[in-house]
């Protein structure tokens, strides 16, 4: 159960959004909308807690994030705009490095690689990967993550349509399994679980 | 947690090791560096003989600073490093961790290799045993201090040289500490003084440290 | 460490009156600083008799060494504000912390400076590998480090909090520096002139330093609290371009 | 034509002068590099005097390569080197352009410090003159060179220490020109020989080099 | 008039795509298309000459790009999936550097970057532009160059709606003025122009 008060953030004295409150309980989603630079990405970190709010708290359970903070992260998983892949190594080193504290086994991981439509290219250096083929390395890792909350920025950029039908598929049984869902998007979704729409585009001062 | 701390190392050794060239690459760049000494400098064996020590460790100094530039710089770009402040455990240890696994990747080969060159500058096995071992207690230090300095410039675009330029007060006395112990040997004076300092500085900065880069790191991901 | 910042709603209204203030203060410092520095070189130069061992080329010294007192009291001063900036949040004493950084330069590259001109009279040489030479130099490095810092950061929130960071660790390091070195010149018995070979003081000579010295303080303040100024005036212009920008 | 590389040229300038910190971090890094040597090695002027050609040149060299890591592997990251492949005019001279902005850059500067670091090091008027010489015509063959190598490495990951590795070959010969000639002249010996010598091997590398780099970039762009 | 005779592209001796003919006369677009790694980026690298061919020609106003490589270049605008910009350089000086070649004063400079919405942020560093910003910002090259080919790849990415509209547009009117366009996207476009869809994936073995 995530809760925000009132968060505000601001950039070089500018204030880029604020009196921003939005309360997410299991099975919801979030889709936070808005013009290029209305601050997106900047919620979604502060959220993580990678960028320093202005004003305002988060609470995840009940307990503020800050001082609760591992608690919270291991609840977490954030997808950025960069897809955390190491260019040298293959995608299956890739994944397993990521997930390597959670210990998934051999069989699994081919699995979401085939999953993900890279099980050919399973052992081939990422840097070779196009665009798209990254970025679906990079959510191969929503198939094995155990966290509760989700948090996606633009998921979809690159992905061709099959791709996006795919992911389309897996936030939903996330969000049936009670998980919790936070995107960026410019595209409309389309989910039949409740997702509340956040527009920072009006509180964009 | 110990298991998942020894993953992490293993992730950082396996990153390290994908890219064997790096290994090759700072042992190079300090076999280079202390080839310009005789090249560059002199070639009168006594004189050669009292550079030595400092020779062969401002070449571990230079091959260090080369190496921290990769330290945090390439994690930033391609967003591992995001995802690192983001692991559930706690970030000093991982941050330690990968400190440890930078140190064993980059330095400890220089410290394995600095005896062949203390023998190629005519040192006698006494005077390369205390190289080693200064070697062996001084460049983790470095890492460690690098480390805050390369935090600090992550990401900008003028790192190399402002590292070095950040870095250069904290190393000197390590610097005098190592090359000077050896020139005591030299003189047959006792070295214990040097020995307990480096050995302090080094408990030091693997207490303060991680601390100190996990700031850092906070500062210029925000 | 916490990540929440508290808004300082009250940065501009604090600032605008240091403004206020600064602007009083700069030219009666200002003022100081000449009339002292005047004063000061007057009895050093005039009053002072010559030096038996080194003639007149000691007069360096009463540029010299205020320029190297200061160079070290002024980095202590930066660190001191810049705690105060990481800690507290206070935007002013981060404003001061970086107006001061290039006034401390100055004088650490004039104390080099002119020690440089009278070593070489004094030793014969522009320089030599002296504890006390190297750590100056070191300090140099030191506030170059600072101020490279500081530029290359564009964020200037980040770039503050960084390098205030960064002289905090300085000044942690700046008494292992200074010992090191002075052991290390202990040990190589390399050049064994160090700066003793400083005149016995006249009371006229004391005096000189004296006023230098008050000089020197006056001229810091009065300079840093200028730059002080032109940089909230800065700051300003962009909060001010901010504003605009979010009118749409 | 000549107009498009002059802006070009500009361009260059404005992205460097766009971060003077940068040739305050080439000078810190020199200052650094060659400050390390006293502290590391020994104060004794008489040594040190000797030591001087050598060390100042050996920093040089440091910084120049420190500074090349950075001549490509920006702008592949940020995709400007494409744009560049791509523009209308000859490639070559494109780099040639970009190769001399460098240069005045990230060398100059150290070309006009040296006469102060030969002072600290005790050098009396005429041998900092052909110090300052020796570095004004090598430091270009330097990054002349060292483009080759940076051209050919940008792609992989590795840092300066690789080119390094590659270039040594081509570095020593220059390193060696330029501080005998300093050494020589302290013995009294015509420095003729170095000059012509330093000379040929700047137009050489004028001439070569820029191709060489284009096709490197070529291969490391496919 | 651009002109493709059967291209074939190889990675590795994988085969990603053969035989690709097609030809593009003045005032035409073409649509690449195909799943992710079909290999649409490597065909606009081949075309733009940054990637070598396995095998075949493109010839540009009958002469082929290779022998004639000057003259095709002065005619061409390539943007990709980096959009090229110095992230310490200001908006502004980012437009006027990529620009420098063709001179374009000042007004119309920031004409430009009013028209992409940076105005404001025209003396911001770009680093500081999030992916949307830095995106418009690559695109407002569109607005200056002269080029008669422009080769874009997946030009609406991190755009929002307003962005893409007036992207459309600034296409529809490129292709009016007897400009041609080549451009890759998974996105369904809608332009009056003629405008061939060339399908990698088909040839995707
Ligand atoms: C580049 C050369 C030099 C540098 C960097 C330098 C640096 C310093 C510094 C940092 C101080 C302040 C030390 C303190 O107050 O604790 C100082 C003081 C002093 N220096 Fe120099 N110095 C240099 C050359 C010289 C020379 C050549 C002389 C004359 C022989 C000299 C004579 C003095 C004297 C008399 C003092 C004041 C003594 C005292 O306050 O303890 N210095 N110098
Ligand atoms: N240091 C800074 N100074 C001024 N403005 C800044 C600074 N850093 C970021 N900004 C502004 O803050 C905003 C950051 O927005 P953010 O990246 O969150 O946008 P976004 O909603 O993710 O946009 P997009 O849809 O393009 O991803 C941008 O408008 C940017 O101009
Ligand atoms: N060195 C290599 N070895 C093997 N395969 C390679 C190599 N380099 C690239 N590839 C493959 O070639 C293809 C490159 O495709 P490209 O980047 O053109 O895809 P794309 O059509 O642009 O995809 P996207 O829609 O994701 O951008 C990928 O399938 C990639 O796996
Ligand atoms: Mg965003
Ligand atoms: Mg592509």
């Amino acid at each position: 159960m995530l809760s925000i008060e009132s968060l505000s953030a601001e950039r070089e004295d500018r204030l880029l959004f604020s009196g921003v409150s939005a309360t997410l309980s299991a099975g919801e989603g979030m889709h936070v909308i808005g013009r290029n630079g209305s601050g997106k990405t900047t919620l979604l970190r502060i959220i993580c807690g990678l960028t320093a709010q202005a004003s305002g708290h988060i609470s995840w359970n009940g307990e503020d994030v800050c001082s609760h903070r591992e608690a919270f992260l291991s609840d977490l998983l954030y997808l950025g705009h960069k897809n955390a892949n190491k260019t040298e190594l293959s995608c299956y080193e890739n994944l397993r490095l990521t997930m390597g504290l959670e210990m998934a086994s051999e069989e699994v991981l081919s699995e979401a690689l085939r999953n993900v439509g890279l099980g050919m290219m399973a052992h081939l250096p990422a840097r070779f990967l196009s665009e798209g083929q990254q970025r679906r390395l990079s959510m191969a890792r929503l198939l094995l993550s155990k966290a509760k909350l989700w948090v996606l920025d633009e998921p979809y950029t690159a992905l061709d349509y099959k791709a996006i039908d795919w992911l389309d598929q897996l936030l939903e049984k996330h969000m049936e399994n009670n998980g919790l869902l936070i995107l960026t998007s410019h595209q409309t979704l389309t989910f039949s679980s409740p997702v509340q729409e956040l527009d920072l585009g009006k509180q964009y001062v | 947690m110990s298991r998942a701390l020894w993953i992490l190392f293993c992730r950082d050794m396996a990153l390290f090791m994908h890219r064997k060239q790096d290994v090759v690459t700072v042992l190079g760049f300090f076999l280079v560096a202390v080839a310009l000494f005789p090249l560059g400098i002199t070639s009168d064996p006594e004189m050669l003989r009292n550079m030595a020590p400092g020779a062969i460790w401002i070449a571990a100094l230079f091959s260090t600073v080369l190496a921290l530039d990769r330290l945090f710089s390439e994690d930033l770009a391609d967003g591992t490093l995001e995802q690192q402040m983001l692991s559930p455990l706690p970030i000093t240890l991982v941050l330690l961790v990968r400190l440890v696994a930078h140190w064993v990747i980059t330095s400890l080969p220089i410290v394995l290799l600095s005896p062949v060159m203390g023998l190629q500058f005519g040192l006698d096995i006494e005077e390369i045993w205390v190289l080693t071992l200064t070697l062996l207690m001084g460049t983790p230090v470095l890492v460690l201090l690098g480390a805050i300095g390369a935090a600090l410039t992550v990401g900008l675009k003028s790192s190399g040289g402002l590292v070095t330029l950040l870095l250069l007060p904290l190393y000197v006395p390590i610097l005098i500490l190592g090359s000077s112990a050896v020139s005591a040997v030299m003189l047959d004076m006792s070295v214990t003084a040097h020995f307990s300092l480096l050995g302090a500085a080094l408990a030091l900065s693997l207490a303060l440290s991680p601390y100190a880069v996990a700031t850092a790191l906070r500062i210029t991901l925000d | 460490m916490s990540y929440k910042r508290k808004i300082p709603w009250k940065k501009y209204a604090s600032s605008t009156s240091f403004y206020a203030l600064a602007a009083r203060l700069v030219p009666i410092f200002m003022v100081a600083a000449i009339l002292l520095s005047i004063a000061g070189l007057y009895t050093g130069f005039i009053l002072a008799p010559i030096d038996y061992q080194q003639g007149n080329s000691y007069r360096i010294m009463f540029i010299h060494v205020p320029a190297a007192w200061m160079s070290m009291f002024i980095y202590l001063l930066l660190a001191a504000y810049s705690i105060i900036s990481l800690v507290w949040k206070v935007k002013l004493a981060d404003i001061m912390a970086y107006s001061l950084a290039p006034t401390g330069a100055m004088f650490a590259f004039v104390a080099l400076l002119t020690g440089a001109l009278w070593g070489r009279p004094t030793w014969g040489a522009y320089w030599v590998w002296d504890a006390r030479l190297t750590s100056e130099l070191l300090l140099l490095f030191l506030y170059l480090g600072y101020m490279g810092l500081y530029s290359a950061i564009p964020d200037r929130q980040r770039a503050s909090r960084a390098a205030s960071f960064l002289a905090v660790v300085g000044v942690v390091n700046v008494p292992i520096i200074y010992f090191s070195v002075i052991w290390w010149n202990t040990l190589h018995q390399g050049s064994t002139i160090t700066l003793t070979g400083s005149p016995t003081m006249t009371g006229d000579m004391l005096l000189a330093l004296l006023l230098m010295a008050l000089a020197c303080w006056a001229y810091t303040i009065a300079v840093s609290l200028r730059r002080a100024q032109a940089v909230i005036l800065e700051r300003k212009r962009l909060a001010l371009w901010a504003s605009q920008m979010s009118k749409r």
